[in-house]
């Protein structure tokens, strides 16, 4: 690979604020007594629980599974009792300190493709970034496609978000070990590791770690947000786009989140499951913003808690980065494979404004990284022209928030497509 | 044109009608090539309303009188041919006794052949309208003719006297820019026309 | 803390730009060229620009109601303000004076009035409101509008249109400012400076403006190829003529103000550049081969109708929906060839034309009605005979009574102030003084221009003749059209005195 | 001949400068796709109608010195060139047919019959009649199809309801017809 500096057209450079919680160094949140793992984390069939209310469990052990290939099984992210199974989750009450007694190390090399794959599946590995696509289905190559690259997201272009550039600062070594791990798996020959430029230190240990393995390279990336999307992350590393419709296999490639390598890294060499995470407590309205690895299933009251609380001007709260992240109503919400950040915004960051009508200014079809036409997304949506709307290509929106963040008239763009997305869905199951 | 005559034009006498809440150009939108072409002052506005007017009266006496020996499937052919020799008469008469008016209004004296008005006016066969869509069983009586001709006449003086009275202020009025701009508003100023379709009708 | 937060759709972050500060920044952009305005053309230019603005801005809270109550309210977004000083900006310097200041007011009403409100308002105006009021004035008072330019400092005196006659200016004259003009063309700095800051911005797409200059820039060179073909001293000529058209009339002006225009440019950027580069190719075309003397305006309003079908045909490829980069070269190469082709045969075409109208006899069927035109006319010399004749100038009848010569007849057209020329018979006696004048044709306003063509005032002809001069005054307000009807009678008479000369 | 063409498609536009087709069924169209077809459909007529026209004129009605019997026969071959297109449209091209674009409103046949006798009147040679009516349709469609550009954009425009439709449409015209005025190349 060369120097030059990946990048991709469109998108937008919003403020990225990771100075908040960008030099606090990973920290091992003190073990919950109490958890909530939810049955579906993952997209994907729901776990049905192998474990019923009065058991023992102790972490790392599988308490639900399901037979379908698009799944991924959940683990017991703390040691004690299942307090109460409900239809959506189980709650296990904790019995004092449990640490994950790991297996005897694996040697990788040894292992075949098949057999990463089946470990990757066994310990419930899912995208760490956000989308939470179960990892070993994604290993699985449709037939007649094979994988030439491995590509690790390190972008981390959501602002506010730290918790992938302490891991490549931290981990730098875990991280490669995964990126072979995936190579072994997928059978690729090649793997580059994409990190943002402005993430000097995490490029420098990642440099160091690869320096040894001539196969796996490190590229500098733009730094400009959606960089961490699957296809523009490609587009940037590769200079290829993936198909409309089409998957990152199509021309070859695997994306991971470096988060999720390591995960995979931990669970093939030393079998230990996806019982906990990193994520990045942050934000205008959290106290003392921190890096932190936290067991599954852990609410976000006692998160925020650990962090020094919320400030009284915090308004929204959100489960990932500002710009993709979902708002929760509750702090009972709990933390799941695919949550990477908790944010707590004030009145001032979260600026919520009138809205006004659409002045055709084209902002949104410029930050488009999709090169789609949002605005007319917009008049498709509120007035249910929805083969209009197909004609232009809604499906290939990512919903990633460019055109909402850019548009001078504040129009919900993202909702607007959404709900146009689902009323083309909730057509086609009509017919 | 989907002009919907149906129940609630009886055929009793009622030239008011057509003067205000059916005005033919203002609410049914019809004969607005006319309104708009020949309506630069006032007088050019009466005369071509009355010489549609003429027009129209006289189409839809003959025709009533003719029209049970006409076979239905040339109707519309017996119709306009008609209507082209009053036509005929109104431009020989125009041309020989007013030339100037004969000259204002042009190419729009023997155009008044197809002028929707009438075409639905006069009570032509469905057929007449060969897709914008059909003025229907409408079988207009002499009364309504001749309200519907006089609501055209007073129409086109109405838009005559306002360009020619706005074009001494402000020359565009008199000008074709003018005949647009002055339409849409007094359009817009009158509301909603009555044959529904005041919007665009491809509504994918 | 509240135990419940918003439930709200991501994103949760916003940009910083809103309508109104993208408007008042637009405003602070053409700040420096009002500055110029009013440097140049003095307080009269302010007058003109305050009331243009001010009116916009009462119109617009005349129609909206959170417009009202508060001056904060009353200057809005900054929509009907961008508007007011456009439209000021185009105005030419007599707008400011007092007794003319009902033209930036009138200008300003129709704009947002007609041209904005009457559409659903801010971001349904299908034309740039301010280019709606301009229309309007330069139809209703074309002389007003467009002839008279005035130099600026000295105060009422009218040149004739720089861009037609060069204006004698040179180029940096043109570049700093201080020449005739509408108020907002006089300085390409100013412009030039208000450009670069609103895309500084990024409020403007380099595209527009660049699509509008760079295709001038193109048929300009074009041009000085076919007018000079192509030497040694080729491209400093050529890069002189793109200069002139750039720093001349409305171009720069129109390129980063008018066009860039949200609501009525392009919303894609395959679209941007077919507009920008529609804007100057057709620019271009008025300049070099039309009629009028400044067509900016005018091609700025078409290309504004051609905007919801720009933008319907060039929705930009999907991501991943094709070879893009390739796409995108063959699409750009592609629109290049076409707009060179494109102004290569209008050149061509154009200069056939030219040649032809020039060169060749009227047409025939002038020809055929001319005795039938004559007839009535005829009634002044009072001849019974006709002979048609004809020197290369043009065709002419000898006019005979009782088998002698009395007289003569010329049709002759000359140039008016309309968009087709002014064509006229002339009659003269066998002492070329002048028997008559009838105007057969005209494109003169109505209203104004023909009145120089009342009977009365032809009249006034009889009787002269070139050795006497023809001592004319024209009707004022229709000076351009008195002007016109004097050349043509000059011109008829020159060409019997050379028939009369011969011998003939 | 050149600027025959230019100044019937622009200056001379039969429905923006001429105010001939002018109603409902042109002004709002119901959309670009349409107006592009009807545009097509419309010139085939126009040129059929106009040779027509010519033909007849000159060589049945001038012969015979009967030009007052003009508007007369005029009607009766703009019914009978519809007509005749029509039926060959179904024949020959039944999908073409079958399509809501190809029937015309009323205010085309205003134009088609306005641009033939047009031709008439201005006295033009076959070839100039040619020229004129191709530009007359070419200008006729381009007006139609600005027209449904602008008035496709205002579908979901807001504002009082006595604005929509042909009063917006009606205005756009008005900006258009200035526009054409100038158009003078």
């Amino acid at each position: 690979m060369s120097l030059k500096r990946g990048t991709f057209s469109g998108g937008i450079s919003p403020l990225y604020k990771k100075e908040l919680a960008r030099d606090k160094p990973l920290e091992v949140m003190r073990e919950p007594e109490r958890v909530s793992v939810p049955l579906k984390q993952h997209i994907g069939a729901p776990c049905t629980p192998l474990v019923s209310k009065g058991d023992d469990v102790t972490v790392g052990q599988k308490i639900a599974e399901s037979e379908h290939f698009v799944s991924s099984p959940v683990h017991a992210s703390i040691s004690g009792r299942v307090a109460e199974i409900t239809g959506a989750s189980v709650v296990i009450e904790g019995t004092g300190r449990s640490a994950f007694s790991s297996a005897v190390p694996r040697n990788f090399e040894a292992l075949s493709a098949e057999e990463i794959r089946a470990a990757v599946r066994e310990a419930g590995i899912v995208g760490l970034g956000g989308a939470a696509f179960p990892t070993h289905v994604k290993m699985t190559p449709p037939r007649g496609n094979t994988f030439e690259y491995v590509l690790l997201n390190g972008a981390e272009c959501e602002p506010y978000l730290t918790i992938d550039e302490r891991i490549m600062i931290e981990k730098a070594d875990r991280v490669v070990a995964g990126a072979r791990v995936l190579m072994k798996g997928v059978g690729a020959p090649k793997a580059v590791i994409g990190v943002e430029e402005d993430k000097e230190a995490a490029l420098l240990s990642l440099r160091k770690a690869v320096s040894v393995f001539p196969e796996i390279s490190v590229a500098p990336l733009a730094v400009k947000y959606p960089q961490g999307g699957e296809k523009m992350l490609i587009k940037s590393l590769l200079g290829r786009e993936v198909p409309v419709g089409g998957l990152p296999v199509d021309v070859g490639a695997l994306v991971v989140n470096v988060g999720t390598a390591v995960a995979a890294a931990d669970a093939v060499t030393e079998g230990r499951p996806l019982y906990e995470r990193g994520i990045t407590v942050t934000g205008g309205g959290v106290k003392e913003p921190k890096n932190l690895v936290v067991r599954i299933g852990v609410s976000f009251a006692e998160v925020l808690d650990y962090c020094g609380g919320l400030a009284p001007d915090a308004v929204r709260v959100i489960a990932g980065g500002p710009l993709m992240g979902r708002a929760v109503v509750s702090l009972d919400e709990v933390v799941v494979k695919g949550t990477s950040g908790i944010l707590a915004l004030t009145a001032e960051e979260a600026k919520s404004a009138e809205e006004r009508v659409c002045i055709r200014c084209g902002r949104c079809v410029d930050a488009c990284p999709m090169f789609l036409t949002p605005n007319a997304f917009a008049v498709c949506s509120r007035n249910a022209l929805l083969d209009e709307a197909l004609g232009l290509d809604i499906r290939s929106c990512i919903e990633c928030g460019c055109c909402d963040y850019v548009c001078p008239s504040r129009i919900p763009l993202v909702h607007l497509i959404r709900r146009c997305k689902a009323e083309i869905e909730a057509r086609k199951l009509a017919e | 044109m989907r002009a919907q005559h149906g129940e609630d034009l009886s055929p009793s006498f009622h030239p008011v009608r057509w003067i205000f809440r059916e005005n033919p150009v203002f609410r049914l939108l019809l004969g607005l090539c006319p309104a708009l072409g020949a309506t630069s002052t006032a007088m050019n506005g009466f005369a071509m309303g009355a010489a549609t007017a003429f027009v129209l009266l006289c189409t839809n006496a003959t025709f009533s009188l003719v029209k049970r020996l006409v076979p239905r499937t040339v109707g519309i052919a017996v119709f306009l041919v008609i209507a082209a020799a009053y036509v005929s008469i109104a431009d020989m008469t125009l041309k020989t006794f007013a030339p100037s008016i004969h000259r204002a209004l042009g190419i729009f004296i023997p155009l008044i052949v197809v002028n929707c008005l009438i075409l639905v006016g006069g009570g032509a066969p469905a057929s007449a309208c060969s897709g914008g869509g059909a003025p229907g069983a409408f079988s207009p009586s002499f009364a309504d003719a001749f309200g519907m001709g006089l609501g055209f006449l007073l129409s086109l003086v109405l838009i005559g006297a306002v360009r020619q009275i706005g074009s001494a202020y402000l020359p565009v009025f008199g000008m074709p820019p003018g005949a647009f701009l002055t339409l849409g508003l007094l359009l817009a100023a009158a509301g909603r026309s009555r044959n529904g379709k005041n919007e665009p009708s491809g509504k994918r | 803390m509240p135990d419940e937060f918003e439930a709200v759709s991501s994103p949760h972050i916003r940009g910083e730009e809103t309508i109104d500060s993208i408007m008042w920044d637009v405003v602070l952009a053409l700040l420096p060229v009002m500055i110029a305005s009013v440097v140049f053309f003095g307080a009269a230019a302010l007058l003109a620009l305050l009331a243009s603005t001010f009116a916009a801005l009462f119109c617009e809270a005349a129609v909206l109601k959170e417009n009202r109550g508060g001056v904060r309210r009353f200057f809005g977004d900054g929509s009907a303000a961008v508007t007011g000083v456009l439209l000021g900006l185009s105005l030419p310097p007599i707008a400011g004076r007092t007794e003319y200041l009902w033209i930036p007011v009138l200008g300003s009403a129709v704009a947002i009035l007609v041209g904005k409100h009457f559409f659903g308002g801010l971001g349904w105006n299908p034309f740039n409101p301010a280019l709606v009021g301009r229309a309007v004035l330069t139809i209703s008072f074309p002389e007003l509008m467009a002839n008279l330019w005035t130099v600026p400092g000295i105060d009422g005196f009218t040149s004739a249109t720089p861009l037609r006659t060069g204006g004698g200016y040179t180029l940096l004259q043109k570049f700093i400012g201080n020449i005739p003009g509408c108020l907002g063309e006089t300085s390409a700095l100013a412009i030039l400076l208000g450009g670069a800051y609103l895309m500084r911005k990024r409020h403007i797409d380099w595209r527009i403006p660049g699509g509008f200059l760079g295709t001038m820039a193109a048929v300009a060179a074009l041009h000085t190829a076919g007018v000079r073909g192509i030497d040694a001293a080729f491209w400093g000529a050529a890069w002189r003529e793109i200069l002139f058209q750039w720093f001349s009339g409305a171009a720069l002006l129109g390129a980063f103000f008018f066009a860039t225009c949200y609501t009525t440019s392009p919303a894609t950027p395959r679209g941007r550049l077919v507009y920008g580069a529609g804007c100057g190719l057709l620019v271009a075309l008025v300049r070099y081969y039309g009629r009028l003397p400044e067509g900016v305006y005018v091609v700025l309003l078409l290309m504004n109708a051609l905007t919801p079908l720009i933008d319907k045909y060039t929705v930009p490829t999907t991501f991943g929906g094709g070879d893009r980069t390739m796409n995108e070269k063959i699409g750009s190469i592609t629109a290049l060839l076409v707009a060179i082709l494109l102004s290569a045969a209008a050149l061509t075409g154009a200069n056939a034309l030219v040649k032809r109208l020039a060169a060749g006899p009227a047409s025939e069927r002038a020809q055929i009605h001319l005795e039938e035109l004559v007839a009535p006319f005829n009634r002044v010399i009072g001849g019974d005979g006709f002979l048609r004749s004809a020197t290369e100038k043009g065709e002419y009848l000898k006019v005979f009574k009782g088998g002698e010569l009395v007289g003569y007849i010329v049709q002759v057209s000359s140039e008016g102030y309309g968009y087709d020329d002014i064509v006229m018979l002339v009659g003269a006696d066998t002492a070329l003084a002048v028997t008559g004048v009838a105007v057969l044709e005209h494109d003169e306003t109505r209203g104004v221009g023909d009145r120089a063509f009342a009977e009365d005032v032809l009249a006034r002809f009889r009787g002269r003749s070139l050795a006497a001069g023809i001592d004319f005054d024209g009707v004022s307000g229709a000076t351009r059209s008195s002007a016109g009807v004097r050349s043509g009678v000059e011109k008829a008479l020159a060409m019997l005195a050379e028939v009369v000369r011969k011998g003939e | 001949m050149f600027s025959v063409f230019l100044s019937a498609i622009f200056v001379n536009n039969l429905l923006l400068r001429q105010f001939l087709g002018v109603c409902p069924g042109t002004m709002l169209c119901g959309g670009v796709r349409k107006a592009i077809a009807s545009g097509g459909v419309i010139f085939c007529i126009m040129m059929c109608n106009s040779t027509a026209s010519w033909l007849f004129d000159r060589y049945v009605l001038l012969p015979l010195n009967a030009e007052h019997l003009q508007i007369l026969f005029s009607v009766l071959i703009l019914l009978t060139t519809t007509w005749s297109v029509e039926v060959l449209a179904a024949k020959l091209l039944p999908s073409v047919y079958a399509g809501e674009h190809f029937r015309l409103s009323y205010g085309t046949h205003c134009a088609v019959l306005g641009v033939a006798l047009l031709n008439l009147r201005k006295g033009y040679g076959f070839a100039e009649m040619l020229v004129h009516s191709s530009g007359a349709a070419i200008g006729f469609s381009l007006a139609l199809l600005l027209l449904a550009g602008i008035m496709e954009r205002l579908r979901f425009a807001p504002g009082s309801e006595r604005l929509k439709g042909m009063p917006q449409a009606l205005v756009a015209a008005a900006v258009l017809s200035a526009v054409f005025h100038f158009v003078v190349l």
